[in-house]
């Protein structure tokens, strides 16, 4: 993990906030996320984390604040447009297409990149054809690196926890992010799977280079994996460094680490 | 224990994703084919095509449309009649003020004015959800109703507001005998059956299915709700309007808005529900499970009162057959909310492992 | 302005018996999250039942004097919409706890036929009779200031105080007894609600009965009107629109969009009508629910929804 | 998983069964007419329905019981509408072959009626529409299988404005009034108005149109419109729990009764009955039909049908309006069968289009009207190649409360007027269909 490089600030968050009705969920949080790395978002529950990931990738509208990648500035990010610039998530509550089977799943994660017309589909013939089949390899490769194999057509609903996890993570694979964004990956799993999990995320983040902003509440695998942690507590930012650092941060011992989870 | 897949193994997407995988399922349909085109024709009578056959096709094409909205992508609606209604009164339209226009060309643009209202009350769907968009469709059901009615140029003035057909024909051959009215449905409802299959497996369809499971994340995946909705809406109210063309010229021949009415969609969504939502077959099953029922009960009942020495008269029948379908109605989203098509699969399954129970 | 006032008052009235209606509506979507399709329905089997239990009873026992009988029979009617209510419930809605609230809705369009079928079976499809002695003869206002005066039907004046009236009793049910509390709190959150230990099945009979107490006064008010007959079932399809203008959870929504759509609906036919040949009013409450949704998607008062992930 | 599969048993034995049972018997019994009935006894409607269903039946089983059609018995079988189109028309293709051939159709719902206009040509079956059905399918030039016998609602139109003509002291003294109409909105509601605006044209009144949507329970707004604009009649195009509602409001915003005239699916005792004292002085015109229940036809029904227990429906209902109605609908249809078997060959069973002829050249004078019971019901209808109508003479009966009486002399509708709208629609009908008038030849066929 040493040997990584770690490349510039390509994600730069200034000054979010955001609030539901009266509620402040977040207020004023700014970091930065640099190319290749992986960016941790840690907190006690209801410290605005999700929220975090949710501005980011446009699903709730911040009131202020501006985030700011590979230089162009949005205040307000939509999600098709997110999408587009290369950002993938996966959810902390299941958010799978519970209808489809696992191949599906993974291939609406290459949706962005299918440009055959309603007609074209309609008639299936030709170009509709060779894309589906396009995509549909590189889907397999994703289903091969997830060792998946043997779900290809089990719809996603009827699989155990762990391994939806999985397609959840498959299929933001699929769209070849450049960042990607997991709340809480390993939420609820038994060892087997956080270490399968862990695995993944980190041959993701050296094989395709991708860069990973994670949520995780399991503190050994957020110290072990991540290069940098962001800390929140009731939707302000209380600490921001190397895991080491953070570890040694007053406020955070305060906030975190002392109380029990 | 013929029905077995091993020893088929696919060599290529393509053949894995064919709409029948297993060999024996494409012989299946082969021969199904053969019946409906040949022994069907051969055998069938008279009655059965007229009060049967047709508008089981012709209900199935619309229960297809509706599910591909409702089934696919989520969008409950209740104004599928009035889709149908704009349908046969645009083909109408088209066939009486433009001479010598093709029957096959007026059904078919018919349906694109369909699609045309079925998207601007579509649009809706973008700001809201579920029960209250059920609620908004209803708003087209009652509109349509009353602009058919009301407006004397869609029915080329006629005093009564109802209007009729000429002749149908298509490339010269007339499509006057029950026989040749089945296969003109059956040719279309094959046509759009494929083609609507060809969407929903495509990465299209993958977007309906996406936003009906799970609206955010699919929006998180880069697709856009509003392209998916009206899309949805787009094909599906295309496919009901044909529908209602078909209805319209092929099975009344002369109608009034009231055969459009509210109690068609009802109907129609019926079928969809009990054939199985987000399935093309299940909209065939529903169909043939709705078209068929009160018939055999109609003919049914009666024969049973007989026997045990009490006559129903048709008031009691119909009011039972009422019951009979809600009670179904209930049952089946209880037994089983994916409908008879669920049913059929299953039965396949076990089939496919049989004698085996697993 | 005469005829405007007039109109007015007409709408207000009319507004009045689709709050009613829509109250039912309200009221099982609060506590069950089930959009009761059905209620029209229960409207027409309460006033069937009603109807010709007020035209037995006489038969049977020989009562003449018509306040007992027809107290009689409303005592029967509402036994039965408890016995509809508990069948509801043990039949479908207990079996589809947690479904989505699409299935839920398609699940009463099925009680809907099954209730429809049932009634005519049992009571016949022909005209009845509700009467209640409401009075039928039309009363001036203000003959003076307008010329005609301001026609107020009293049948449908009566009929608004009472639907008043049932709206304050509900409130106050909902308020001060426990029973009432309790359904708010299923209203509120159903698991909450399970973990104080107020068993759902109850609650969702008690609501459905309540429901159908509703659907028996509107069933009796509109049979007085316009004689007890499977057309009843179709109030609830005026209802709708009602609903979605006041928003699903809300009672004071039922009543303010009750009375909006009823306003609007007959302002709209009576002066905007006879420029499109008339016959508006059925669809114009539902473009004016729908225009009213785009700007405010829940609802007049309506609680907002996030959608959280 | 039991459910389940019992489900899908019985989803596929329906299926099985249903192709099994719903292939219709189509032998013929040995001397036995077939006469399908299609009804609605259910629906909105159905108040009215009932009645004229069981006057139908009661009378063919009249027929049977006085030893039939010259010895041809009648056999009947009902089909429930409910008054939908696409039922309808499944019925008629049900019945259409059933023991051996329909004899012919009476739709009893002007949807149906225009369904089956396309069907019934191809088939060589007659279709009824005795005073109801599409106006100008009495022009028998261009509708050769359609008979409105006895009148359409351009009668009925027409001679409800002679009727307010008579009360205002001729038709000319109409100049500048008003008068509503408070119709059913759909084709049976609508089929008046050119008549209406033609007659409106000739004497200068003012024809105001007020719609009722379907099923007409809502009528606040067009009884209020009514209160407004005064006219000086309402004509009410009414039907089932419409008619009772229009009453109702016209109570509730005082509009008077002897000032409201019905057309005959408007004036029933299902109409008022439950308005009771309120609707008295209401008034509805009648196409040769009414409450008659003293005419001979009934004490025959009475003695021979429901004396013997046969009865269709309830005693009581025998002999009023629109049970007659139904009666006389069945005894057009039998006289029809009858006067085929003239030229046929008596005792014979009639084919549909051997009925056909006989149906349009119906010559039912007094003398037979007499012997059938009918004295004093109705009058003479007599039919040709080019008039299916036979008769349109109409009578205005009025409530009092408690039945309904006659009010009014016959009145015949103009044909000066009727005739050319008559012939414009055909014609306009004809060319929509690509049809060609009959020719005198094909008159004798």
């Amino acid at each position: 993990m040493t040997t990584k490089k770690i490349g510039e600030v390509i994600l730069d968050v200034n000054n979010i906030s955001l609030s539901f009705g009266g509620v402040r969920a977040l207020s004023d949080i700014s970091f930065n996320v640099r190319e290749h790395e992986i960016r941790a978002i840690i907190g006690p529950n209801g410290a605005g984390k999700s929220s975090m990931l949710n501005c980011i990738n446009g699903v709730y509208q911040p009131q202020q604040g501006s985030i700011n990648f590979r230089g162009q500035t949005f205040s307000q990010m939509n999600s098709r447009q997110v999408a587009e610039l290369g950002f993938a998530r996966t959810f902390q509550s299941l958010a799978l297409f519970k209808g489809m089977n696992v191949i599906d799943n993974l291939m609406s994660g290459r949706n962005l990149k299918m440009k055959t017309n309603l007609f074209q589909q309609a008639l299936y013939l030709g170009a509709a054809r060779r894309e589906e089949n396009e995509h549909r390899a590189f889907v397999e490769h994703i289903i091969d690196f997830l060792e998946i194999q043997a779900y290809r057509k089990t719809p996603v609903g009827r699989l155990p926890y762990g391994l939806q996890k999985r397609v959840d993570l498959g299929r933001a694979l699929a769209m070849e992010p450049q960042v990607l964004l997991l709340d809480e990956p390993m939420a609820g799993m038994n060892v087997e799977e956080k270490q399968d999990m862990c695995r993944f995320v980190l041959d993701v983040n050296d094989e395709f280079g991708t860069t990973i902003v994670l949520i995780e509440h399991d503190m050994g695998v957020v110290m072990d994996i991540s290069d940098r942690v962001v800390v929140l507590d009731y939707g302000k930012k209380i600490g921001d460094g190397t895991p080491d650092e953070v570890r040694s941060n007053a406020d955070v011992i305060k906030a975190y680490l002392g109380t029990t989870h | 224990m013929l029905y077995r897949e091993n020893g088929q193994f696919k060599t290529s997407y393509s053949a894995d994703q064919q709409i029948f995988p297993i060999l024996q399922d494409r012989i299946a349909m082969g021969l199904l084919l053969a019946v409906a085109f040949v022994a069907v024709p051969l055998l069938g009578s008279e009655y059965m095509f007229r009060a049967i056959f047709i508008p089981f096709l012709i209900l199935s094409l619309a229960a297809l449309g509706l599910n591909i909205l409702v089934g696919y992508c989520g969008q409950i609606s209740l104004g599928t009649g009035a889709f149908m209604a704009v349908g046969a009164y645009a083909a109408y339209n088209f066939q009486v003020r433009i001479e010598g226009m093709p029957v096959l060309l007026s059904m078919l643009l018919g349906g694109v004015c369909a699609t045309a209202v079925g998207v601007v009350f579509g649009i809706p769907s973008l700001r809201i959800k579920g029960l209250y968009l059920a609620v908004a469709t209803l708003a087209a059901q009652f509109f349509v109703d009353w602009a058919f009615l009301r407006i004397k140029w869609f029915t080329n003035d006629s005093a009564s507001g109802s209007v009729s057909v000429a002749n149908v024909n298509v490339f010269g051959l007339a499509i006057e005998t029950p026989v040749a009215k089945y296969l003109f449905c059956l040719s279309f409802l094959i046509v759009f059956g494929l083609l609507a299959k060809n969407l929903v497996r495509s990465h299209i369809g993958r977007e309906w299915m996406a936003i009906r499971d799970m609206d955010v994340a699919a929006a998180v995946i880069g697709i856009r709700p509003v392209h998916a909705k009206l899309s949805a809406f787009a094909v599906s109210s295309f496919i009901v309007g044909v529908a209602g063309a078909l209805w319209g010229f092929v099975y009344l021949g002369s109608w009034e808005p009231a055969a459009f009415s509210i109690d068609r969609s009802f109907q129609l969504l019926f079928m969809v529900i009990i054939g199985g939502l987000g399935s093309i077959m299940g909209s065939f099953f529903g169909a043939a499970f709705i078209v068929l029922l009160p018939i055999l009960l109609d003919q049914l009942l009666p024969a049973l009162g007989s026997l045990v020495g009490l006559d129903f008269d048709t008031a009691v029948v119909s009011h039972v057959v009422s019951m009979i379908f809600g009670a179904l109605i209930v049952f089946f989203l209880i037994a089983e909310p994916h409908g008879l098509a669920r049913l059929w699969a299953v039965a396949k399954e076990k089939l496919r492992l049989w004698p085996f129970p697993h | 302005m005469g005829p405007f006032l007039e109109t007015l008052i007409g709408g207000l009235m009319t507004g009045m018996l689709y709050s009613l209606v829509a109250l039912g509506f309200v009221l099982i979507f609060k506590a069950s999250g089930v959009f009761n399709f059905a209620q029209g329905a229960m409207v027409l089997f309460a006033a069937l039942t009603m109807a010709r239990f007020a035209q037995w009873i006489p038969q049977w026992t020989g009562l003449t004097d018509k306040l007992l009988v027809n107290l009689l029979a409303f005592g029967v009617a509402m036994v039965v919409m408890i016995g509809v209510a508990w069948l509801i419930e043990r039949l479908v809605l207990g079996k589809l706890v947690n479904q989505e609230g699409i299935t839920l809705l398609m699940a009463t369009l099925g009680i809907t036929y099954f209730l429809d079928g049932f009634g005519q079976t049992l009571f016949g499809s022909d005209i009845y009779k509700i009467d209640v002695g409401l009075p039928k003869d039309p009363i001036f206002l203000l003959e003076q200031t307008f010329q005609g005066g301001i026609l107020v039907n009293q049948e449908d004046l009566a009929a608004a105080a009472i639907a008043a009236a049932l709206v304050a009793l509900l409130a106050a049910f909902f308020q001060y007894t426990s029973t009432g509390r309790a359904l708010r709190a299923v209203a509120d959150d159903h698991q909450a609600a399970q973990s104080i230990g107020i068993p759902l099945s109850r609650i969702w009979v008690i609501v459905w009965s309540v429901a159908g107490f509703v659907a028996l006064v509107a069933g009796i008010i509109w049979g007085s009107k316009l004689g007890v007959q499977f057309s009843l079932s179709l109030v609830a399809l005026k209802a709708l629109p009602v609903v979605i203008l006041g928003g699903l959870t809300s009672v004071p929504g039922a009543i303010i969009g009750g009375l909006i759509i009823g306003v609007g609906e007959k302002l709209s036919e009576v002066f905007i009508g006879p420029y499109f040949g008339g016959g508006i009013e059925i669809w114009f409450a539902y473009v004016l629910a729908l225009l009213f949704l785009l700007v405010r998607p829940q609802g007049l008062f309506g609680e907002k929804i996030i959608d959280r992930v | 998983m039991k459910l389940k599969s019992l489900a899908l048993a019985a989803a596929l034995s329906a299926v099985a069964l249903s192709t099994v049972l719903t292939a219709p018997a189509a032998y013929a019994q040995a001397k036995e007419q077939f006469f399908p009935l299609l009804p609605y006894r259910t629906g909105p409607f159905a108040p009215n329905g009932v009645p004229w269903a069981n006057g139908f039946a009661d009378y063919l089983k009249l027929v049977n019981a006085q030893g039939g059609m010259n010895g041809v018995k009648i056999i009947f079988e009902e089909c429930e509408t409910g008054y939908l189109t696409d039922k309808g028309v499944e019925c008629y293709e049900r019945l259409k072959g059933k023991h051996g051939g329909a004899t012919m159709f009476q739709p009893l719902s002007t949807g149906i009626t225009f369904a089956l206009t396309e069907k019934a040509p191809a088939d060589k079956i007659p279709l009824i529409t005795a005073g109801y059905g599409r106006s100008e399918s009495q022009d028998g030039g261009v509708f050769k299988w359609n008979f409105p016998l006895m009148g359409t609602y351009w009668v009925a139109a027409d001679a409800l404005t002679q009727v307010i003509g008579k009360k205002e002291g001729g038709l000319d003294k109409l100049k500048g009034k008003k008068i509503a109409l408070v119709y059913h909105d759909s084709p049976y509601g609508k089929e008046p108005i050119p008549l209406l605006q033609e007659r409106s044209k000739m004497h200068g009144f003012e024809l105001q149109l007020l719609p009722v949507t379907s099923p007409g329970v809502e009528q606040k707004s067009t009884w209020l419109q009514i209160r407004q604009s005064k006219p000086d009649y309402v004509l009410l195009w009414g039907w089932g729990v419409m008619n009772s509602t229009a009453l109702k409001e016209a109570v509730a915003t005082g509009y008077p009764r002897e000032k409201m005239y019905g057309v005959w699916w408007s004036g029933a005792e299902p109409d008022v009955k439950d308005v009771g004292d309120g609707a008295k002085g209401y008034n509805a015109v009648t196409m040769q039909h009414g409450a008659e229940p003293n005419s001979k036809i009934v004490k025959d029904i009475l003695a021979l049908v429901h004396g013997k227990g046969q009865g269709t429906g309830p005693k009581e209902e025998v002999g009023s309006v629109l049970y007659m109605r139904g009666a006389i609908s069945a005894m057009l249809g039998v006289e029809g069968v009858k006067r085929a078997q003239e030229r046929f060959g008596k005792g014979k069973v009639m084919t549909g289009e051997q009925t056909r002829w006989g149906l349009e050249n119906l010559a039912l004078d007094q003398k037979k009207l007499d012997a059938l019971g009918f004295a004093g019901v109705m009058r003479p209808v007599s039919t040709s190649c080019v008039d299916h109508v036979g008769a349109n003479w109409a009578r205005v009966h009025t409530w009092d409360g408690a039945k309904w009486s006659f009010t009014s002399d016959w009145l015949q509708a103009d044909e000066q007027i009727i005739k050319p709208m008559v012939k414009a629609a055909a014609d306009k009908y004809a060319a929509e269909k690509k049809l060609t008038r009959r020719t005198p030849e094909d008159c004798q066929s």
